[in-house]
């Protein structure tokens, strides 16, 4: 692997090198142990397989929010939004293919009485114009929208609190089967991605690996830039976005350009988590979805990128392997870990270096600062 | 106790994580148990579903236990592993993928709304498992890999509504559609709009309307249904196809602005005894429902089940009421004891063996039918009741059908 | 105590006329003119409420007033300006809580507030690591007294050098017009009189100096000249020890 | 038209006969036999005709008759008539009495016997006879008013006839001129055009809409001219109290809808208007009041069932108090410590929430809470036209407009408001002044927290309570506390009263989601433009 920069201020660089480095062998290993040697004693199931594949969009779901919260300062709680959308867009493409091509008709016209389906279809059996979709729409939304609020020096709680009550009208309007976009069943059903069927036996370890690539593509890239003067532009923002207007920079461009970005990287999420799950329904717009991403980055570490990821793969994982087994024990475990975190490692747990294990006891610990209101 | 086994949950949990792979934990519990079969749940017992949906659980186990008691089921004790979607259509597909691939069950019972069907229904078919589905439902499916235990429209909701608008049932010429937007209900109604059609009945005779599932504030829309039902063109009534909490919150909205069932009697397609548990049902009596299996259906076979379920409820010190049992109960009931007499006719858990040997195989129903599964596809032949509201939360039987009509899985009104 | 000498007026920096700022029904300047010179450091004093803040957020944008014009060397309406625009006009400001960017080493700090007029925020970035301003940042670097915690997070310094590296962060911009918002509040004696030396060097013909300030002594060494303000209005203007025998500025003020 | 009148000749005709074999019949035992085999037979017509003869009981009988009359009638409804082998009795828990002859039935085993079926009309046939007959039967003047309001609407059973004869016999002079009225409007299809003008203006004297289809309905083939000009008039007058009904019930709804927004939000805006913390778990609150109030009412039934009635009311300060304490260990262990940081106490606020639902559904379960509904939170009266108040929601706006007053007198009055007014305007001015602050946010915290119980309870009546009943709050309160200025309580009820209202006039055009998705973009476009709501508070910001 090539020599990794690291900046103290990002991350701390040995541990970025490490997640850089699992994140490379999971890549190598997943395909590996999912294909050839499934039947080994080590070797992957495929719900296995499957689940790496999601927590790796989520791990990447959590970066994007790192991006605009532990850097930017700006809390987001409506990354849903922009997941659910690349999940949508996606799920268009998988349903209008199926029925251009494989001739599957999908559940929603037929209990709508469609004949055919709406105009904003149009198009969508093809890949490109689906994955420039996925690019635009969110990136569109997201540029709207804060420039709206940036303009209006919307910031903190409010932000975040009008980013929740947007995602939650929009989960409002996908709930409506007039929206077009499948109601309250969402879509699922999917019969074929790029031309394979969804069911044949690489795809599960395929969609995984992918998934694990872009992450770590977009782990060393968001590493880059957050390293990069506009990463540190960034920063400022965070650490007092007044007086750096005081200084003479205007603010709303770095913040519009970080929540763009974030946004569309949260949507690429999206488009890659969908045809894991083989299912999508505006539940992904509800606020507690958007709030648990918080979760994971605050679990993990704001503004370390590594932390991010770590939060967003512990939290995940527990949850898969809880909600299964003892669905009861989950909604404590996840509230206590927050209240845990919130109380006792304000910056999660890259609090728990070895020598801050004793740090609860002292008093005047340093959380991060959160922007000025 | 629920208290009991949330502790044992933490308790259970916290040893889990001293494990380092839940899987391996998992393997070495499954070799132990080996001389065990696994049926999987997928019934939320939280979110907006659980008060209703969370009781199938507990049948389940309750069938399995006959079972067991009975020495198992091809010479195996019947193992039940229950989960919890919480009421969140995708993760039905989510934890149906983890029943099937990682606990390897032999069969799922699971679902209540047509959404979460959906959700699972790709997870089955891809990977050849059987889901038997216990709930009255649209219709227009017919995977070889669900056994579909409840009525289609055809043998439920049209009987009903035919029973509405003949002479004893208030001979009904208007209808208000007030259904959660989702599948089932558009559904339901494309259907009944193609039926009605097809009596020569003009379109406007008819509206439909639609609230988002979980809905409370019928404030606007009771006052537009009577608005609708003062206008002319003869006696109306409302086709109530929302579900969940939905339900009580609507028919409190109706007494409380004064609407009985003598002026507009509603027909809750998805009304259950479950569903009025926390309401005063004397000013509600008369409004109507149809299901497949009512408390109140006569027989032996019937009293035989009620007193199983108080007994089971009692001694395991379940969370619901020993005195309600409703139709997807009943159902999944009846899906265990086919699953197992499936089985033991293949001798064989193996899905297509199972799938091979259900057709044809009849059960006694506590509803008092001697339901039967369908030769040429996977659904379950049974018969059907009206019922009719009472003061004590219950229905009255108004109607039931002479045998167990053909089910017919793709309407004829579709798209007429 | 060295008596600061009283110096020939140099041209106006900063002209306020007519102003009146009211916040719904409570008026906090009622009608103010407020002149400041080059070549100065003026002082501005009064009781809590007396209007200062307000002026300030006025000067640089964060405040718009109901009425009157504020005018940078006599022609630039400043009025018309967002904050980044006043800023990079020549007015500098320091706030009276330390604002500095904690996660920033001293060093970034100071490249950071090195913001250069007609270039976009892209290029300005680009040439933090212009060896240009690396020269620049160790000229300020030496004048706060800062250069051997070049490297250090701004985060960990101390309450007065928090405060230092501010002004070094107005520095680095050259301003024409820099306010400085009770900067040794909260400071220990030492710092104090370190930041009372600073704050004289800063003095310069390109230049001129607001200070608001509660500590009379601090303000009797540094400024050439005082403004006292009442509920918005100058009471007085001119040294700080004719103030201190002044009839009115002694009742509202220091009269206890 | 002659063709016409023959026809009518003919119906009337048909009718009269009918009436002669009614009121000939029931006297006789043999007849009372008849009658309950008519109703045994489990054949509809013929149960339906036995029922409307039982109705005419009074009008022959007398009192004795009627008795008798309405008792059967009211075995049938209760389904405590049972049939069999010809045999007929009324389940009493007494013992069974012969339906005929109300006799003792020795050695009658009522299990053998079944409930003949009520289906929907024919409830409605016995509801109203039941009703009838309560008019012959009754002795208090206020049970036959009841009876005849009752009769009112439901008339299946009722007959110019029966109701002659019930104003013959009727002594209470207000109660006659009802069933006069009620009379003359049965008329509307009377040979007689000056009958069919009484019907007409009988029926208009209640302004409903099913009253102006009733008259269009009679109309349609009316050729007299005056009996046309008196349905149209009365038709117009109708179509006037409708709209200013319309437009009361529309007001109304808005208002229902704003005092339950007003009474989600009136907590938050403490919590997060005076202090600044945003409480995801303010919903919560709101359970945790609507569950002690189910306590309450537990409690009361089972020590001092006389009291049931009053629950709702005795259980104001248990909401309250319930609801304040779990804020006060909200604020002491967790949200104290992070008064700075804001975006944690969201977080934090959130997974509490996520706790208190989920210890309520694991101690005390998902399903749905059975309430008791005293008559002062059930049904509705009917205003005007066809607006009819319904007392839940009444009881939600009174219950509102009593928090926004007891919380305006206790911020402006009370020397702990002056402490919370203090303490949100200037932290270090009050502590400096000798306030304890904390004392003060942990109180301002609990009296935020006990108002969101007191909304609990205000909304019981009209939503379900579980323990997900809460999450449906939060966004619709932290728009009305934003949209109405951060710190205002005025502001928040002007925005909960906006808000409500914007909502019930799109609702019937657009339809619910619609309605709330136009009115929360709204208010998300307003605070772009305006950060800082409709009524900011004064002062520098």
């Amino acid at each position: 692997m090539a020599k990794i920069q690291s900046d103290a201020r990002v991350d701390r660089p040995l541990l970025f090198r490490i997640v850089a480095i699992c994140l490379l062998a999971l890549i190598v290993a997943v395909p590996l142990l999912g294909g050839p040697l499934s039947g080994s004693a080590l070797g992957l199931t495929p719900y296995l397989a499957n689940i790496i594949g999601q927590i790796a969009t989520f791990a990447l779901l959590a970066l994007a929010l790192d991006l605009i919260w532990g850097f930017g300062g700006i809390l987001s709680l409506g990354h849903g939004l922009f997941f659910a959308m690349g999940g949508y867009l996606i799920a268009m493409h998988m349903l209008k293919a199926g029925y251009v091509y494989g001739g599957v008709t999908p559940d929603i016209m037929t209990f709508m009485g469609w004949t055919e389906l709406p105009a904003y279809w149009f198009g969508f059996e093809s890949f490109p114009y689906a994955f420039v979709l996925i690019l635009l729409v969110p990136g569109l939304v997201a540029f709207l929208y804060g420039w709206m609020s940036f303009r209006s020096r919307v910031s903190g709680v409010y932000f975040a609190i009008i980013t929740q009550a947007l995602t939650y009208v929009a989960m409002l309007l996908m709930y409506r089967n007039d929206t077009g976009f499948g109601g309250n069943n969402g879509m699922t059903g999917f019969s074929t991605l790029l031309g394979v069927p969804v069911g044949a036996p690489g795809m599960v370890t395929g969609l995984a690996t992918a998934s694990l690539v872009v992450l770590l593509l977009a782990f060393l890239a968001c590493g880059a830039l957050m390293r990069s003067p506009f990463g540190r532009l960034l920063i400022a923002i965070r650490d007092d976005e007044a007086r750096l207007r005081f200084l003479g920079y205007d603010t709303l461009w770095p913040k519009l350009a970080a929540w763009c970005l974030s946004g569309v990287l949260a949507a690429i999420a999206g488009a890659l988590y969908v045809p894991q799950v083989g299912i999508i329904n505006p539940r992904l717009l509800a606020p507690e979805v958007s709030i648990e991403i918080a979760v994971w980055v605050a679990l993990g570490g704001r503004g370390a990128l590594s932390g991010a990821v770590i939060g967003a793969i512990i939290i995940s994982a527990l949850k898969f392997w809880l909600t299964g087994f003892v669905p009861e024990a989950w909604p404590f475990i996840l509230a206590g870990v927050v209240l845990v975190v919130v109380t006792l490692l304000p910056n999660g747990l890259l609090d728990l270096k070895p020598q801050r294990l004793l740090a609860p006891l002292r008093r005047n610990r340093k959380p991060a600062p959160e922007p000025a209101e | 106790m629920k208290r009991r086994s949330f502790v044992k949950g933490l308790i259970t949990a916290s040893a889990g994580s001293v494990i380092a792979s839940p899987w391996v934990a998992r393997k070495a519990f499954a070799a132990a148990h080996s001389d065990t079969v696994k049926l999987g749940c997928l019934f939320s017992s939280s979110g907006t579903m659980a008060n209703i949906e969370g009781r199938l659980n507990y049948v389940a186990r309750m069938a399995a236990e006959e079972l067991n008691a009975k020495g198992g089921v091809l010479g195996k004790m019947v193992e039940v592993v229950t989960t919890d979607p919480g009421s969140d259509w995708p993760l039905y597909a989510q934890l149906g993928r983890q029943l099937i691939q990682q606990e390897g069950v032999a069969a799922t019972f699971g679902c209540w709304t047509s959404v979460s069907r959906k959700s699972v229904l790709p997870v089955v078919e891809q990977n050849d498992a059987l889901l038997y589905y216990p709930l009255h439902f649209e219709g227009e499916e017919n995977s070889k890999n669900v056994v579909y235990l409840n009525s289609p429209p055809s043998s439920s909701v049209l009987p009903a509504v035919e029973y509405l608008m003949s002479e004893e049932g208030g001979s009904a010429k208007r209808f208000f559609m007030l259904g959660s937007d989702y599948v089932w209900p558009r559904t339901i109604n494309q259907q009944l709009k193609g039926y009605w059609a097809s009596k020569g009945i003009e379109a406007d005779a008819w509206r439909e309307e639609y609230v988002p599932v979980g809905h409370s504030n019928f404030q606007t829309l009771i006052n537009e249904i009577r608005a609708f039902a003062d206008q002319p063109g003869g006696q109306p009534v409302v086709i109530l196809t929302v579900v969940g909490n939905s339900i009580p919150d609507f028919f409190r909205e109706y007494v409380n602005q004064g609407i009985s069932a003598f002026d507009v009697p509603v027909l809750g397609l998805d009304a259950l005894e479950a569903d009025f548990e926390g309401l005063d049902t004397t000013a509600l009596v008369g409004h109507l429902n149809c299901w497949a299996y009512l408390q109140n259906a006569p027989g032996a076979r019937n009293q035989e089940f009620l007193s199983a379920w108080a007994n089971y409820v009692n001694a395991n010190g379940v969370p619901y009421r020993p005195d309600v049992a409703i139709d997807p109960m009943v159902s999944t009931y009846d899906g265990v004891h086919l699953w197992a007499l499936a089985a033991e006719k293949a001798g064989s858990f193996d899905v297509p063996a199972v799938r091979e040997a259900s057709a044809g195989l009849t059960f006694a129903c506590p509803s008092g039918y001697e339901i039967s599964m369908t030769a040429e596809n996977t659904y379950v032949k049974r018969g059907v009741f009206i019922g009719s509201l009472n003061e004590s939360q219950g229905f009255d039987i108004l109607w039931q059908s002479p045998d167990t009509p053909d089910p017919v899985p793709f309407s004829p009104y579709m798209n007429a | 105590m060295n008596a600061v000498t009283m110096t020939a007026p140099g041209a106006q920096a900063i002209q306020i006329d007519g102003l009146r700022v009211s916040f719904g029904d409570f008026v906090a300047i009622p009608q103010l003119t407020f002149i400041a010179r080059y070549g100065e450091v003026h002082g501005v004093i009064g009781p809590n409420g007396a209007g200062k803040t307000t002026m300030l957020d006025v000067i640089t944008g964060k405040t718009r007033p109901k009425a009157g014009t504020v005018r940078l060397d006599g022609k630039v309406d400043l009025l018309g300006m967002d904050e980044p625009a006043i800023a990079l006009a020549g007015v500098g400001r320091k706030f009276q809580k330390p604002s500095v960017f904690e996660a920033l080493s001293v060093r970034e700090n100071l490249e950071t507030a090195l913001r250069l007029k007609p270039r976009s925020i892209l290029a300005e970035i680009r040439s933090w690591a212009d060896p240009r301003r690396g020269t620049r940042v160790a000229e300020v670097l030496e004048e706060i007294g800062l250069s051997d915690l070049a490297d250090t997070p701004a985060g960990i310094l101390a309450h007065g050098q928090k405060q230092w590296l501010e002004i070094g962060m107005l520095l680095m911009q050259r301003p024409k017009l820099l306010m400085l918002d009770e900067p040794v509040a909260g400071m220990t004696e030492e710092e104090t009189r370190h930041t009372a030396d600073l704050v004289r060097r800063l003095r310069s013909p390109e230049r001129a100096v607001l200070v608001i300030e509660h500590d009379m002594a601090f303000v009797e060494e540094i400024a050439d000249r005082v403004t006292v303000l009442h509920e918005g209005n100058p009471i007085f203007e001119g040294r700080m020890a004719d103030a201190r025998q002044d009839p009115l500025v002694r009742q509202v003020y220091l009269g206890r | 038209m002659p063709f016409r009148f023959l026809r009518l000749q003919g119906f009337l005709a048909a009718a009269i006969l009918l009436l002669a074999t009614l009121v000939a019949l029931p006297a006789a035992a043999q007849d009372r036999a008849d009658i309950v085999a008519e109703i045994c037979s489990g054949d509809f017509a013929a149960q339906q005709s036995a029922l409307s003869r039982l109705a005419g009981a009074g009008v022959e009988a007398g009192s004795e008759g009627a008795l008798w009359a309405r008792r059967i009638v009211e075995a049938f409804e209760g389904r405590s008539l049972r049939c069999g082998d010809g045999l007929a009795v009324i389940d009493t828990p007494d013992g069974p009495l012969r339906a005929s002859t109300l006799e003792p039935a020795e050695g009658v085993d009522t299990s053998t016997l079944s409930a003949p079926s009520v289906n929907l009309r024919l409830r409605a046939v016995a509801a109203s006879a039941g009703a009838v007959l309560r008019l012959f039967t009754e002795e208090s003047v206020a049970a036959r008013a009841e009876a005849a309001a009752y009769v009112d609407r439901r008339r299946e059973a009722l007959t110019p006839e029966i109701l002659a004869a019930a104003v013959e016999r009727e002594t209470d002079a207000a109660l006659r001129d009802t069933l006069s009225t009620l009379r003359a409007s049965l008329l509307l299809a009377d040979p007689d055009p000056v009958n069919r003008i009484a019907a007409i203006e009988a029926i208009a004297q209640d302004a409903t809409l099913r009253n102006r289809t009733a008259i269009a309905e009679a109309l349609a083939g009316e050729t007299d001219a005056a009996v046309l000009a008196a349905g149209e008039k009365a038709m117009a007058g109708i179509d006037r109290t409708l709209a200013l009904g319309k437009v009361l019930a529309t007001l109304y709804s808005g208002a229902s809808y704003a005092s339950v927004l007003f009474l989600a939000a009136l907590g938050l805006a403490i919590i997060f208007g005076l202090m600044g913390v945003i409480n995801l778990a303010q919903g919560e609150l709101i359970m945790i009041g609507a569950y002690a109030a189910w306590f309450t009412q537990e409690a009361i039934r089972a020590a001092l069932p006389g009291l049931l009635d009053y629950y709702l009311i005795l259980a104001i300060p248990v909401s309250f108090l319930a609801a304040a304490l779990v804020g006060l260990l909200m604020e002491v262990l967790v949200i104290r410590r992070l008064y700075d940081r804001p975006l944690m106490t969201l977080l934090a606020t959130w997974a509490i929430s996520l706790l208190l639902i989920n210890t309520v559904r694991v101690t005390v379960g998902s399903q749905n809470l059975e309430f008791y509904q005293p008559a002062y939170v059930s049904g509705g009266f009917p205003v005007l036209g066809d607006f009819i108040m319904t007392s839940n929601r009444l009881f939600a706006i009174a219950v509102a407009l009593f928090a926004f007053i007891a919380v305006v007198i206790l911020l402006r009055r009370s020397l702990f408001g002056m402490n919370v007014r203090a303490v949100t305007q200037n932290r270090a001015m009050a502590g400096a002044a000798g306030i304890d602050t904390r004392r003060t946010d942990m109180m301002a915290f609990a009296l935020g927290s006990g108002l969101a119980g007191l909304a609990g309870l205000a909304l019981s009546p009209l939503y379900n309570v579980n323990p997900g009943m809460g999450t449906g709050f939060i966004v619709d309160s932290f728009m009305v506390v934003v949209l109405g200025g951060v710190g205002s309580l005025v502001g928040a009820i002007v925005a909960a009263l906006g808000i409500g209202q914007i909502n019930v006039v799109i609702e019937p055009i657009y339809g619910a989601v619609a309605a709330k998705v136009l009115v929360l973009l709204l208010v998300i476009v307003f605070i772009q433009w305006r950060p800082e709501g409709l009524f900011a508070p004064k002062g520098r910001r």
